[in-house]
C-alpha cells in the first residue's frame, strides 16, 4: 500500500502541482479553514470541516456562459472559454465527494442513471469538463463534531462515493494511506511519485457519527405535509440569507444575469438560493414564496423530498456546514429530527 | 469550448407592434437557416424560449406564433423590468438573442375532432394565441372553436386586429369582456370578470377541451366554474409561467413542488395541477 | 445561572400576563446559542444566558412572521438595546418590551425609555474590543496600495450570501440597493468589483447608524473582517459629529441631518 | 451607467489622467461654463457629469467611476448657503466626509478623490482647480489596475 507521513501532505500537494495538477486543499486562512488553491508553503489542515465545499471548483460562484461584442446597437457572439484545469481535490471531505455525484444528476442528466424525460439533451458542458478534469481525494474523517450527520443521510465518515482515491489516517495519526479507487486515482498516485512510499500501516478507525434522524421518515413526512404549521415554527429563526446554500456542497440553484461595458457583454451564471426573497419574485410583483417559512420549506423539501422523487437520492450529504455557519443558529438536522419526532407522535 | 446549453440563436426583428399600453409584439426571423430548421423541427405549440438583449439579460416567454408559420417566431410581452424594457426598445432591423424551444406542448393532435374552448385573461392571451392560430390554421380538423378573452380595460386587450378577425369569422365564437369600469362608451363586448362571463355563457363541456391561461387570480376563480360546467380535469389545460433562468431544469427557480415548470411543463392539465403543490405557484 | 433563572421567571410572567405573546431569547444547541421563540410560559426553561449569546436578536423584530406572533418581549444585551434605540429613532418601532441583560447582571423588564435610561446610566462607555482597535490601527498604518491588496484578498472570499445584511438589525430595507437592476448599480456576481461595491455600500448605508454590535462579521461564513469598515466609519462619525448611535430613541440620523458648521476642511 | 469601461488612457505623451467630475447644475456647472466662455484654459482630462444638486450625488456614482477605471473623481457643488435646494450641499458634505474615510480605509486615498465648492461666478477657481487636480493625479499615477474597486476583465 502507498503511505506517507502525516506531516507530508504538503509534499504530496507539491508533487501533484509539479505533475501539472491544480491542487485544491483545505488550508487555514485566518479563523477559517478554507478549501483553496494550494500554493507552496501553505499547510494543509484537515482538523475540521472547511467553511466551503469543493463545489465552487466545479461550479464556480460566477461564470461567463455567453459573451457578445457590442457595437452601438449591434452585437455579435464571441466564443466562451471554459476553464477546466486538471485538478486534484486533496484531503477534502467524503461528504463533499459524495455531493459531486448528486450534482452530476442535475448537470449531467441521463448518464448518471437518472430517469429523465425522453430526449432530454441539456447537459452542462462546463460542469462535465471540470468534473472530468478533477480527481477527488477525500480524507476519511477520524473526528466529527456535533453538527456532522452524514450517517443520517446515507453517508459515512469513510464513504467513498464520488472519490477517485482516498486518504486514510493510519498508525494513530502518524501516517496516511493513499488508496486509489479508479483510473483517475491511479493516475494521481502515479503522478505523486516518490512522495508516496510503499509500506504498511494500520488504518485508524473512522469517526463515530451517531444517526440523528431517519431520513426515509423525513422524506415520507414531507410528501404529505406541505401545509404543516411546523414549517412556520421551525423557520422562525431564519433571517433569510444564503449562507446555508452557498456553503452547501449540493445546493446548485443559480441565476443568469448580463453585465456589460460599452463594448462587451457577458452573460453570467451566478449562484443563487431559494432562501432569498427575490429568488421567485415575478416581475408582476407576485411571489409564490412570499415568506421565509415557505422559502425554508422549499430548502428542506428540495433536499429531502423533491430531489428524492426526481433523482432517487437525497440532496444532502450531512456535512453540517449549514448548521455551523448559520447566523440564526439553525440546523437542518435538528429540523429533520423534529420532523421525525412529529411523525412518530402522529403515528401514536 | 462553447456552452451548447446556453448558446442562443441570433434573431432579427422584422416587425414590432404595440398591442396595449406597455405590451409589445416582436416578430423575429432566424439569422441562420440552420437555427430556424432546428427550431421548427422541435417546436410544438405551447413551448417557450428565452429572448435576450446582451447587456440586459434574458427573459422567458411562450412562443406566440404557431408551428404552422415557419418563417418567423413571435413573442408578446409586457414591459416590466430591465430585460423587457431592452427588448421593447429594440427596433425593426435590430437583433435579439433567442434560445429554445423548451418545455412540453399542448397535445393538439389528440384534440382532433373535438370542440375547443379557449379562455384567457389580459397578457395571458399570447401563450395560447399560438394554439388558437394552430387550430385555426388547421380548422377542418377540429369541431367548434370558442374563445373567451377578457382584460382589465379595453386598452389592455391585446391582438386587437386578430380579435376583430376572429370575431368576424363564422367558424369561431369569440366573446370578449372587460372588467367593470374598464369599458369605453363604444365597447360592444361584455362587461364582467372572466369567470363570471364564463358562467353566464356556460359553454357545453361535451367533447370539449378547455385551454385556460391568465393571472393566478383569474385561474383560481375560473377552474371551479369549469368544474361546475362539467369539464373533467384531464380535459382542462393551462400553461404556467414561473420565473425561469436556465430553461433546462437546472437553475431550480421554477420549482412547484417537485415539478420543474421548464422541464415538466409549462403545459399542465387541471388533473396534474391538482396533484401539485399549488401553494407554491 | 442566576441571570437565566431570573429571565425565565420574567419571561413566564410576561407570557402568563399577556404582556407578551412571544419571548425571543437564547437557547443552547450543542456548543451553539440559537434564538428561542417561546409563546408558552411552560416552555421558558429552554432560555439560557451566557457569554456565548452574541447574536443580535433585534434582527427578528423586522421579520413579518415574528411580528405576527407579537406582542414580543426580547432578551436584550446592551448591543441589542442599542439596536432598538436606532430602530426607534428611525421609526421602525414605537415601543419594546425588553428583558435587559448585562455582562454580569440582569436588569429586569424595561420599556424603550427604561432601556434608554439603563444604557445611558450603565453602558455609556461601551467600546470596541481592543483587538479590533488594534487591527484597524494596523490597517491604517499601511500604504493605500497595501490596504487595497488586503481588501482584495478579503473580498475575494465573499460568496454574496448577504448574511451580513440579513444579520444586521439596521438592514431592513424591503429591497436592497444590490437587488435593484434598473440600473444595476452593484454587480450581482461574486467577483472583484461587485464584491467591493457591495461591502463598501453596505458599510456606508450603516454610517451613523451602526452600533458596532458585530452581527455582520459574526454572521459572515467566510470570516471577512467587516468590523474594520464599520469601526472606521464609527470613529469618523464620533470624531466629526460627536455622535454615538444607539443611545437616544429620538436621535436624528447622522447622515440625513446636518449642521451649518460641520467641518469642511477636506473641501476646496 | 452599466456601460462604463476600464481603459487606461496612456497616449504617446505619457500618462493622461482620466478624472470624472460630478457637479451640480446650478453652481459648479455654471462655473465651468463661465470658465469656458471666459476662454480660460484648463486640462482636458476631466469628464463632467452634471446633476441637479450635490445632494443627488450618490456614493454609488463615485464607485461606478472607479469601477470603470477613473484615475480620480471630483465632486463639486454650491458653497454652503448657496444651494438651489437650500440644504442639498449640507447633506452632501456629511456624506462625503464619511464616504472618503471609507474609501481611504479600503485603499482609495485622497489622491483619487477631491471635493470642492465652485460657484457660478468662479470660472477662474474652476479652471485652477482642474489644473491642480490634474497635476496631483498625474503625480499619483494611474489608478492601480488591481485595486478591488476596479472591474477586472471577465475570464
Amino acid at each position: 500500500m502507498k503511505v506517507l507521513d502525516a506531516n507530508k501532505l504538503s509534499d504530496l500537494a507539491a508533487a501533484l502541482a509539479a505533475a501539472g495538477y491544480r491542487v485544491v486543499a483545505p488550508v487555514r486562512d485566518g479563523r477559517e479553514i478554507r478549501v483553496q488553491e494550494w500554493k507552496p508553503g501553505a499547510a494543509i489542515d484537515t482538523s475540521a470541516v472547511p467553511v466551503n465545499s469543493i463545489k465552487e471548483f466545479l461550479f464556480p460562484r460566477c461564470e461567463v456562459i455567453a459573451r457578445y461584442r457590442l457595437e452601438g446597437d449591434d452585437f455579435s457572439p464571441e466564443p466562451v472559454a471554459t476553464d477546466a484545469p486538471k485538478t486534484a481535490a486533496l484531503a477534502v471531505r467524503p461528504c463533499d465527494a459524495a455531493a459531486m455525484v448528486i450534482l452530476d444528476k442535475v448537470f449531467n442528466p441521463g448518464t448518471a442513471g437518472v430517469p429523465w424525460p425522453d430526449g432530454w439533451e441539456y447537459k452542462d458542458d462546463a460542469w462535465n469538463a471540470r468534473r472530468e478534469a478533477t480527481t477527488i481525494v477525500p480524507v476519511v474523517c477520524t473526528a466529527a463534531d456535533q453538527d456532522c450527520f452524514c450517517t443520517s443521510v446515507g453517508g459515512a465518515p469513510d464513504a467513498t462515493a464520488g472519490a477517485d482515491a482516498v486518504l486514510r489516517s493510519a498508525d494513530g495519526g502518524r501516517k496516511f494511506i493513499l488508496q486509489p479507487l479508479g483510473p483517475k486515482g491511479q493516475a494521481l498516485v502515479a503522478a505523486a511519485g516518490a512522495v508516496l512510499a510503499e509500506g504498511d500501516a494500520k488504518a485508524d478507525p473512522p469517526a463515530q457519527v451517531p444517526v440523528r434522524f431517519d431520513a426515509k421518515a423525513v422524506t415520507e413526512w414531507c410528501g404529505g405535509n406541505f401545509e404543516s404549521p411546523l414549517w412556520r415554527e421551525v423557520s422562525l429563526a431564519c433571517i433569510g440569507c444564503g449562507a446555508c446554500a452557498y456553503c452547501c456542497p449540493t445546493c446548485h440553484c443559480f441565476d443568469i444575469q448580463d453585465e456589460a461595458t460599452r463594448t462587451e457583454s457577458v452573460r453570467l451564471r451566478n449562484w443563487d438560493t431559494c432562501g432569498l426573497s427575490l429568488f421567485t419574485l415575478h416581475s408582476s410583483g407576485h411571489n409564490p414564496r412570499p415568506d421565509q417559512a415557505s422559502r425554508w420549506r422549499q430548502r428542506v423539501m428540495h433536499k429531502f423530498s423533491y430531489f428524492v422523487e426526481k433523482f432517487g437520492s437525497l440532496a444532502c450529504t450531512g456535512c453540517g456546514r449549514c448548521a455551523r455557519l448559520c447566523p440564526g443558529g439553525m440546523a437542518i438536522a435538528q429540523v429533520c429530527k423534529e420532523i421525525d419526532e412529529a411523525r412518530k407522535a402522529a403515528v401514536k | 469550448m462553447t456552452l451548447a446549453t446556453y448558446q442562443s440563436a441570433m434573431m432579427k426583428i422584422v416587425l414590432a407592434r404595440d398591442e396595449a399600453p406597455d405590451v409589445r409584439t416582436l416578430r423575429l426571423r432566424f439569422a441562420e437557416e440552420a437555427d430556424r430548421a432546428r427550431f421548427f423541427q422541435k417546436y410544438r405549440v405551447g413551448m417557450f424560449g428565452l429572448y435576450g438583449v446582451p447587456g440586459a439579460g434574458e427573459s422567458t416567454f411562450c412562443v406566440a406564433s404557431p408551428p404552422t408559420r415557419t418563417e418567423y417566431i413571435e413573442c408578446t410581452f409586457r414591459r416590466t423590468g430591465r430585460v423587457t424594457a431592452a427588448l421593447a426598445d429594440r427596433e425593426v432591423g435590430q437583433a435579439v438573442t433567442f434560445r429554445g424551444p423548451y418545455g412540453n406542448s399542448f397535445p393538439i393532435e389528440a384534440w382532433k375532432g373535438k370542440n375547443i374552448l379557449f379562455i384567457a385573461g389580459g397578457i395571458a392571451l399570447p401563450p395560447i394565441r399560438s394554439v388558437i392560430w394552430n387550430v385555426l390554421d388547421r380548422r377542418k380538423e377540429f369541431a367548434d372553436v370558442s374563445i373567451l378573452y377578457g382584460a382589465r380595460t379595453v386598452a389592455d386587450l391585446v391582438y386587437k386586429d386578430e380579435l376583430a378577425e376572429w370575431g368576424s369569422r363564422q367558424d369561431v365564437r369569440l366573446v370578449t369582456t372587460v372588467d367593470p369600469g374598464g369599458e369605453t362608451p363604444d365597447w360592444k363586448g361584455r362587461i364582467g370578470f372572466v369567470p363570471t362571463v364564463l358562467e353566464q355563457t356556460a359553454p357545453s363541456s361535451a367533447h370539449t377541451i378547455a385551454v385556460v391561461c391568465g393571472p393566478p387570480i383569474m385561474i383560481k376563480f375560473t377552474l371551479p366554474v369549469l368544474t361546475k360546467l362539467g369539464f373533467p380535469p384531464k380535459d382542462v389545460y393551462t400553461t404556467l409561467e414561473n420565473r425561469m433562468k436556465c430553461g433546462v431544469g437546472q437553475c431550480g427557480r421554477c420549482n412547484v413542488g417537485s415539478v420543474y415548470v421548464c422541464r415538466d411543463g409549462p403545459v399542465f392539465t387541471l388533473e396534474q395541477l391538482k396533484g401539485m403543490l399549488t401553494a407554491d405557484m | 445561572m442566576e441571570i437565566a433563572e431570573a429571565l425565565r421567571a420574567d419571561a413566564a410572567r410576561l407570557l402568563a400576563e399577556g404582556r407578551a405573546k412571544l419571548v425571543i431569547g437564547y437557547q443552547a444547541r450543542g456548543p451553539h446559542r440559537a434564538p428561542a421563540f417561546i409563546s408558552d410560559p411552560a416552555k421558558v426553561n429552554v432560555l439560557v444566558y451566557d457569554n456565548l449569546c452574541k447574536q443580535n436578536l433585534a434582527v427578528y423584530l423586522r421579520k413579518p412572521e415574528v411580528r405576527l406572533k407579537g406582542p414580543v418581549a426580547i432578551v436584550a444585551t446592551p448591543a441589542v438595546m442599542r439596536s432598538l434605540m436606532v430602530l426607534a429613532a428611525e421609526s421602525q418601532l414605537t415601543e419594546a418590551t425588553v428583558l435587559a441583560v448585562g455582562k454580569d447582571a440582569y436588569h429586569g423588564v424595561l420599556d424603550l425609555a427604561g432601556a434608554a435610561a439603563l444604557l445611558k446610566e450603565k453602558y455609556a462607555d461601551l467600546a470596541p474590543e481592543p483587538e479590533l482597535l488594534e487591527a484597524l490601527a494596523k490597517l491604517n498604518a499601511l500604504s493605500p496600495e497595501a490596504r487595497a491588496r488586503f481588501w482584495t484578498g478579503q473580498f475575494a472570499k465573499c460568496t454574496r450570501c448577504y448574511a451580513c445584511r440579513a444579520a444586521c438589525p439596521g438592514c431592513y430595507c424591503q429591497r436592497c440597493i444590490v437587488e435593484k437592476n434598473v440600473p444595476q448599480w452593484v454587480s450581482a456576481a461574486a467577483a472583484q468589483h461587485g464584491n467591493y461595491a457591495w461591502h463598501v455600500i453596505r458599510a456606508f448605508h450603516q454610517a451613523g447608524r451602526c452600533t458596532l454590535c458585530g452581527a455582520c462579521e459574526a454572521a459572515c461564513p467566510q470570516g471577512i473582517p467587516l468590523m474594520l469598515l464599520n469601526l472606521a466609519l464609527s470613529e469618523e462619525v464620533a470624531k466629526r459629529f460627536g455622535e454615538k448611535p444607539g443611545y437616544d430613541p429620538a436621535a436624528k440620523p447622522v447622515v440625513g441631518s446636518w449642521k451649518p458648521d460641520d467641518d469642511q476642511g477636506f473641501i476646496r | 451607467m452599466a456601460h462604463t469601461e476600464s481603459k487606461t488612457t496612456e497616449p504617446a505623451t505619457g500618462f493622461q489622467p482620466r478624472i470624472v467630475a460630478y457637479v451640480c447644475n446650478w453652481c459648479t456647472y455654471a462655473g465651468a461654463d463661465l470658465a469656458g466662455t471666459s476662454r480660460l484654459r484648463y486640462p482636458p482630462n476631466v469628464r463632467i457629469i452634471k446633476l441637479p444638486c450635490t445632494g443627488r450625488i450618490d456614493p454609488l456614482f463615485i464607485l461606478k467611476a472607479f469601477e470603470g477605471g477613473a484615475d480620480a473623481v471630483l465632486v463639486s457643488g454650491c458653497h454652503p448657503g448657496d444651494c438651489h435646494y437650500t440644504s442639498g450641499n449640507y447633506h452632501a458634505r456629511r456624506r462625503w466626509a464619511l464616504f472618503r474615510r471609507l474609501l481611504e480605509v479600503t485603499g482609495i486615498d485622497e489622491r483619487r478623490l477631491y471635493f470642492s465648492w465652485v460657484s457660478a461666478a468662479e470660472g477662474r477657481k474652476f479652471a485652477d482647480l482642474i489644473a491642480d487636480v490634474t497635476e496631483k493625479v498625474r503625480a499619483a499615477g494611474p489608478f492601480e489596475p488591481a485595486n478591488p474597486a476596479r472591474r477586472q476583465p471577465w475570464k
